[in-house]
């Protein structure tokens, strides 16, 4: 113990030279970063989350897909209508950013990407809060962005009129009045319902979202509990007790991820898989990892037509083969979306008719209210003024045999304009006024 | 009635988990003054290598139960160790002497380098080691059902209690440490070997954050930021039955495993804030916590 | 002559543990009396309860004629009580110059002052002048890490008397100080308390320093004053012998050995 | 009465530098600094509170108090000046901590630090939980004035930078007059040795009552000008991590000097910035490697690197 605790005079020099430099390059870099982009390059900015709970289950499926899609589209070897190299001829270039952080975070970092980073567009978020955080600063950038996860219902009706910023997925409202509509078609005779939701905004509104549907369209249903554990809290022992005691026939889950997974492992093993079905309105990221845990007939959702969802057509079949042969497993949803937001950027550059690289104002325009062939099939952006995708809703039942891997069984769909709320109504208002102007044939 | 019985279960069951989680957290702050929020990582790294362990036994045809949970609890032990002994030899080491808060935000720049490290070994897919939880079935109560599984998670966190339990107050290395613990200028100057009893308390404590990590994995999906999400929880534990004391550890998990699963049988909405009021209200009237002692300065 | 510290009864029990027990002591103003004591005899306890650190278990404390049992040092401070410290209490990390003017900023009730610099010209020369009284202005600009064990001890002397103390209990003002320097420390501070007129009262383990500098002193043992008077007549008594100063056959043995 | 001190004009100075340089900076720059800027008054508080001996593990909740201010007050109050939004976030924030100080100034060490968290964690839950404020996802900051002034479109930058530049100037004069007043020393003096304290007639609670009052109330300051400039607030600013964060900053600048926060917000959000954009995948391996290696060579922060060379001057 006889040697001092303070650092040395030689120490101090060179962390002194270190720091310098440091703040020196940092300088430099920063410069570097303001050189503009090159030409014959489109340059992207990919926001996903890479660290923390909701990377594994989304943020990674994500990058990986953009790193497939965006490979074809430089080489030319997606099929029609996307044969085409490049995008309006560009090679696409990207710039991943990590979405950790929260909201204020997120926007330090997009402002980054357009003002320093000088990227043509972004494409990302996950998280509900960042979409909300961003979509403002994308207007006042006016920078073309899409949003390709995302779920919260109120991002356009906050959104003033907007110009730049999209969404190519649907919202959570049409999750679970999807899940409504299912179970009023499958299930009619059932009356005791519960919830189990992560204790966070996107939790709190499918569960309302759920309520509010139930009592139009079943409305001899009974809501026996709803359980509200902590996001990422992963062990679930009491709140399967508590959904136990109250003896649902149905749990109905918006928890994703690896949450979502331990739940069902936990409640099947429990036994509460026996007595009640869950319905996982994001259970197709489980779908190829399930094996044995899910019991067969636990209903799944995948927020549209993606991941196992998907139709067949060229665009799909070969997604899910390229996914595949490169990452060793069979695309999800979050890679479903990615690849689609991909294939909306490229219809706007390659549909924009501007000489080499399409403006934000041109990208924005072409894709406003257009109609593209995606992995999910015909995609239209019919809502929010033609800046989010309408798109059907999908749930089927999960079967599985250690021969013949995971399938979907009793595959239901629901038109868009059956799930989806019509512009200039409140999602909430709409479901509680009986669904008007719903189209569900 | 069977509410009451839920009650019961879930919260000792939670309290077994939590008392796990907590435990090495306590030895060692108890032994060396440094509040290691590290830990959760520690926890994290146990979790990874059990689960990886198990995934790769099963994958390879293996279907001995036991095996599975020698590799668990083997895996996630040698991990453990291996990782505190590296953090105590390389970093720690250089910082004793420093001030206890500033020990706290070292293991927090440990703590943000081993969530990346983690990372880039295992990835960011979830692992799932659910076999061992399956095999070992459920028990049925009418509606009700426990996990075989949790009730031996209970056995393990009252193995564990007893060993720590022993090993301080019947061993000769025990008393050694308690005389550390009690004034350690003083055992320093009856020439204790201070530094090598840090590095095993430090060994040890981290292999029982790599245990409880080892013991949860089967039953939760091990993804990253999973350390991140204990720490807050066994820091309050702690915090509530008083820093350094193994006992206090117990009654704390006890206490906030009850309360917890009281909330979320009769008002879910209120388990986000159940653990903090609980620490709170403690404080409150016990401001060393249940079984803390107040240091008085010398004059 | 007016008495300004009285206790009656006074005792103070750590559980089972008597640590003072029925202390009656009166001291007038201006005496200069010792405290002597093997370790855990309850001077350091006593100090506590009349400084205030430890509330008494029962008994009565009068300072300056007003009952003083239940208030707590910083108030005694206010009303003229000061003690310095066996393990010196100062402000490591602090220069000797900003652990003065600290304490003068509260000696004139202004510590809650946020805009005005602590250190204004008028504290700076009182705390230049005790520093030169208590003869260590060498240190005036290094912090108290720097400074000697002999020094220190001044310093937590120098702060005790900016209060301007009617009384000022020292507690060990030699331990831990090499010989050479204890009686040029203990002549420094004498020289300050004669110049100010202070009553003192101080605990003391080394029996010279309570011959050469007390006119009286209070023996503890086991928590019980066994012996209050002249220096001579308690360092000759043979309890006090046996008991505190453990000298009891020595007059023998050194005649013996010489 | 009051003459100008060295380290004052120089704060002045650097403040008119910052502030002429938003002219010529790109727009992340201007908006990168006027986080870092709000940053630095939250971090600020940390440090008044560091230099009294505590650490404050839930500086997060004032943090979120001024946030949340700025948006209900433009959201259900119909205020939109800024200076107005952010008095009202001091307001309340001030009497949350009046309340509040009574308690935590009681505690000391880890127990400071875990009851601060769990009082932030709490507000955190409650907002969690209010879903007509958006629960997690939080909601829109309104558009602002400044005593009358609307900034025109693509001037709203630089205008929170000034106003940013205004306030924290204003904080860091205060601030380096408090750390050598007979309040600022008394709590370093508490740090040092409280008995000493308490037998000085210094009243300690009543100190650091005032010191954690003062506190809260500039990282209220901090959280308004954040949600002015980024525009949204959400409960992740109660967050344990964030309060963690303003440690972080804390420790890298050292409690030397008021300017070393600033310059430690700066460091910190542009380390972070580069390692997130550099390596997107192990940028808190980076983060995480920066804070050892300030601890190991620089305890006492960055700021000691501009002390010692002062003192090898003198």
């Amino acid at each position: 113990m006889g040697h001092s605790l303070q650092p040395k005079s030689w120490q101090r020099t060179l962390l002194g030279t270190a720091t310098s430099l440091a703040i020196a390059s940092g300088g430099i870099l920063g410069f570097a970063g303001s050189a503009s982009a090159q030409e014959d390059t489109f340059k992207v900015g990919l926001v996903t989350f890479l660290s923390g709970g909701a990377s594994g289950p989304f943020g990674v499926p994500a990058a990986q897909a953009a790193e497939t899609v965006i490979k074809a589209i430089n080489e030319g070897t997606l099929p029609a209508p996307y044969n085409t190299k490049g995008i309006n001829g560009l090679q696409l270039e990207s710039v991943v950013i990590d979405e950790a952080g929260g909201p204020t975070k997120q926007v330090e970092e997009y402002r980054n990407l357009v003002q320093r980073q000088n990227v043509d567009a972004v494409i990302g978020y996950i998280s509900s809060g960042d979409c909300l955080a961003v979509s403002p600063v994308a207007e006042e950038l006016k920078t073309f962005t899409i949003a390709f996860d995302c779920g919260t219902p109120r991002l356009f009706p906050e959104l003033e009129s907007p110009k730049y910023f999209f969404r190519t997925g649907l919202d959570a409202t049409a999750d679970n009045v999807g899940a409504a509509h299912y179970l009023k078609e499958t299930r009619p005779d059932i009356t005791r319902v519960a919830g189990i939701q992560q204790n966070y905004a996107w939790g709190q509104d499918s569960w309302n979202d759920f309520q509010l549907s139930m009592k139009q369209l079943m409305p001899g249903a009974e809501f026996v509990d709803n359980q509200t554990p902590q996001i990422f809290q992963g062990s679930y022992g009491t709140e399967i007790s508590a959904l136990q005691t109250n003896r649902p026939e149905i749990i109905h889950s918006s928890m994703w991820g690896g949450d979502m997974e331990a739940f069902v492992a936990q409640a099947n093993v429990r036994g509460l898989l026996d007595q009640a079905t869950a319905l996982l309105t994001t259970g197709e990221s489980g779908f190829n990892r399930f094996k044995g845990q899910a019991p067969d007939g636990t209903i799944l959702g995948g927020r549209g037509p993606f991941g196992a969802f998907m139709p067949d057509n060229d665009l799909s079949e070969w997604f899910s083969k390229a996914y595949e042969a490169q990452h060793g497993v069979p695309p999800s949803y979050p890679s479903s979306k990615m690849a689609q937001a991909l294939l909306a950027l490229k219809y706007a550059a390659d549909n924009s008719g501007a000489e080499g690289k399409p403006s934000d104002e041109q990208l924005a325009s072409t894709l406003k209210s257009a109609t593209f062939e995606s992995v999910s099939g015909t995609v239209r952006m019919a809502l929010a003024d033609g800046h989010q995708a309408l798109q059907p809703m999908y749930y089927g039942e999960y079967y599985y045999s250690s021969e013949t891997g995971p399938e979907l069984r009793n595959i239901r769909s629901y038109s868009g304009a059956c799930v989806s709320p019509p512009d200039g109504h409140d999602a909430q208002e709409w479901i509680k006024s009986g669904f008007p102007q719903a189209d569900c044939n | 009635m069977l509410t009451i019985w839920a009650i019961l279960i879930d919260g000792l069951i939670y309290a077994s988990w939590l008392f796990l989680v907590a435990a090495g957290l306590t030895v060692i702050y108890g032994v060396m003054r440094i509040l290691n929020m590290a830990h959760g990582s520690l926890y994290a790294l146990g979790a990874y290598a059990s689960a990886s362990s198990i995934g790769w036994y099963y994958a390879n045809g293996g279907d001995q139960l036991w095996i599975a949970f020698a590799l668990l609890a083997g895996c996630a032990i040698v991990i453990g160790a291996i990782a505190g002994l590296i953090m105590e030899r390389g970093v720690l080491r250089l910082m004793y002497g420093r001030d206890e808060v500033l020990m706290l935000i070292v293991t927090f720049a440990l703590l943000l380098i081993l969530e990346d490290l983690m990372k880039l070994a295992w990835g960011t897919t979830p692992y799932f080691a659910y076999q061992p939880y399956a095999a070992l079935g459920r028990f049925n109560f009418g509606v009700l059902s426990v996990s075989g599984y949790q009730i031996m998670v209970i056995g393990v966190s009252v193995v564990v209690g007893a060993i720590l339990w022993f090993w301080l107050e019947r061993t000769r290395t025990g008393k050694i440490l308690r005389s550390i613990i009690h004034d350690r200028e003083v055992s320093e100057a009856m020439g204790v070997n201070v530094r090598r009893m840090f590095t095993m308390t430090f060994v040890i404590g981290a292999g029982l954050g790599a245990i409880a990590g080892g013991f949860t994995a089967p039953i939760i999906s091990v993804v990253p930021g999973i350390g991140v999400e204990v720490i807050v929880v066994a820091f309050a534990v702690v915090v509530t039955g008083g820093l350094g004391s193994i006992t206090g550890a117990a009654i704390g998990a006890l206490i906030v495993g009850l309360a917890r699963a009281a909330s979320i049988h009769t008002m879910p909405q209120l388990e986000l804030f159940i653990i903090y009021a609980v620490m709170a209200s403690v404080l409150i009237f016990r401001p060393n916590g249940l079984f803390g002692q107040a240091t008085a300065r010398k004059i | 002559m007016t008495d300004i510290l009285k206790t009656q009864g006074l005792s103070r029990y750590f559980g089972a543990v008597v640590a003072a027990e029925d202390i009656n002591v009166t001291i007038t103003d201006g005496e200069i009396v010792g405290v002597i004591g093997s370790n855990g005899a309850g001077k350091t306890t006593f100090i506590n309860m009349v400084t205030g650190y430890l509330p008494p278990s029962s008994g009565i404390i009068n300072f300056g004629g007003q009952p003083i049992g239940n208030l707590g040092p910083r108030k005694l401070m206010r009303r003229g009580l000061a003690r310095s410290f066996q393990i010196p209490q100062l402000f490591l990390e602090l220069s000797v110059l900003d652990n003065l003017a600290i304490a003068l900023s509260a000696a004139e009730g202004r510590q809650l002052n946020m805009i005005r610099p602590v250190r204004t010209p008028e504290r700076i020369s009182a705390a230049d002048d005790i520093l030169e009284q208590m003869n260590i202005t060498q240190y005036r600009n290094e912090m108290v890490t720097a400074m000697p064990q002999g020094a220190r001890k001044l310093l937590d002397i120098a702060i005790a008397m900016l209060g301007d103390p009617k009384m000022l209990l020292l507690d060990e003002p030699t331990s831990g100080v090499s010989t050479d320097e204890k009686y040029n420390l203990m002549d420094t501070v004498m020289e300050v308390v004669r110049r100010r007129g202070l009553t003192v009262l101080f605990v003391e383990h080394d029996m010279e320093i309570i011959q050469r500098y007390v006119t009286r002193v209070l023996a503890f043992a086991s928590g019980v004053v066994i012996k209050d008077g002249a220096v001579d007549e308690v360092l000759a008594d043979a309890q006090v012998q046996e008991l505190v100063t453990g000298k009891r056959h020595q007059p023998q043995t050194e005649q013996g050995d010489v | 009465m009051m003459h100008l001190q060295k380290s004052e004009v120089l704060l002045i100075v650097a403040a008119l530098v910052l502030g002429l340089s938003s002219f010529i900076s790109p727009d992340w720059l201007v908006f990168t600094s006027t986080l870092a800027i709000a940053a630095a008054l939250v971090v600020m508080g940390v440090v008044m509170l560091m230099r009294a001996g505590l650490i404050s593990f839930g500086q997060g909740l004032f943090y979120c108090m001024g946030g949340y201010a700025v948006g209900l007050g433009g959201r259900f109050l119909d205020v939109t000046d800024a200076l107005a939004l952010i008095g009202l976030g001091v307001l309340a924030t001030v009497a949350l901590a009046m309340v509040l100080g009574l308690l935590l100034t009681r505690y000391r060490e880890i127990f400071f630090a875990m009851l601060t968290l769990a009082f932030s964690m709490i507000l955190y839950g409650i907002l969690v939980k209010s879903h007509g404020l958006g629960s997690t996802d939080g909601f829109g900051v309104v558009d602002w004035s400044i005593l009358g002034y609307q900034p025109a479109q693509g001037h709203e930058s630089s205008t929170a930078l000034w106003l940013a530049i205004v306030l924290a100037l204003a904080a860091a004069l205060f601030l380096n007059r408090y750390f050598q007043s007979s309040l600022g020393l008394a709590c370093e003096a508490i740090r040092e040795n409280e008995v000493r304290v308490e037998y000085m007639g210094i009243s300690r609670r009543q100190v650091l009552y005032i010191n954690y009052v003062i506190a809260a109330a500039l990282g209220s300051i901090g959280g308004s000008l954040t949600a002015l400039t980024a525009g949204h607030v959400d409960p992740t600013m109660a967050y344990w991590t964030i309060s963690g964060e303003f440690v972080f900053i804390a420790l890298l600048g050292g409690t030397g000097h008021v300017a070393a926060p600033f310059i430690a917000a700066f460091i910190f959000i542009l380390v972070r910035t580069y390692a997130v954009e550099l390596f997107p995948n192990s940028w808190q391996l980076i983060l995480g490697v920066v804070l050892l290696l300030i601890i190991l060579f620089l305890p006492k922060g960055i700021w000691s690197l501009f002390t010692r060379k002062r003192r090898a001057e003198a």
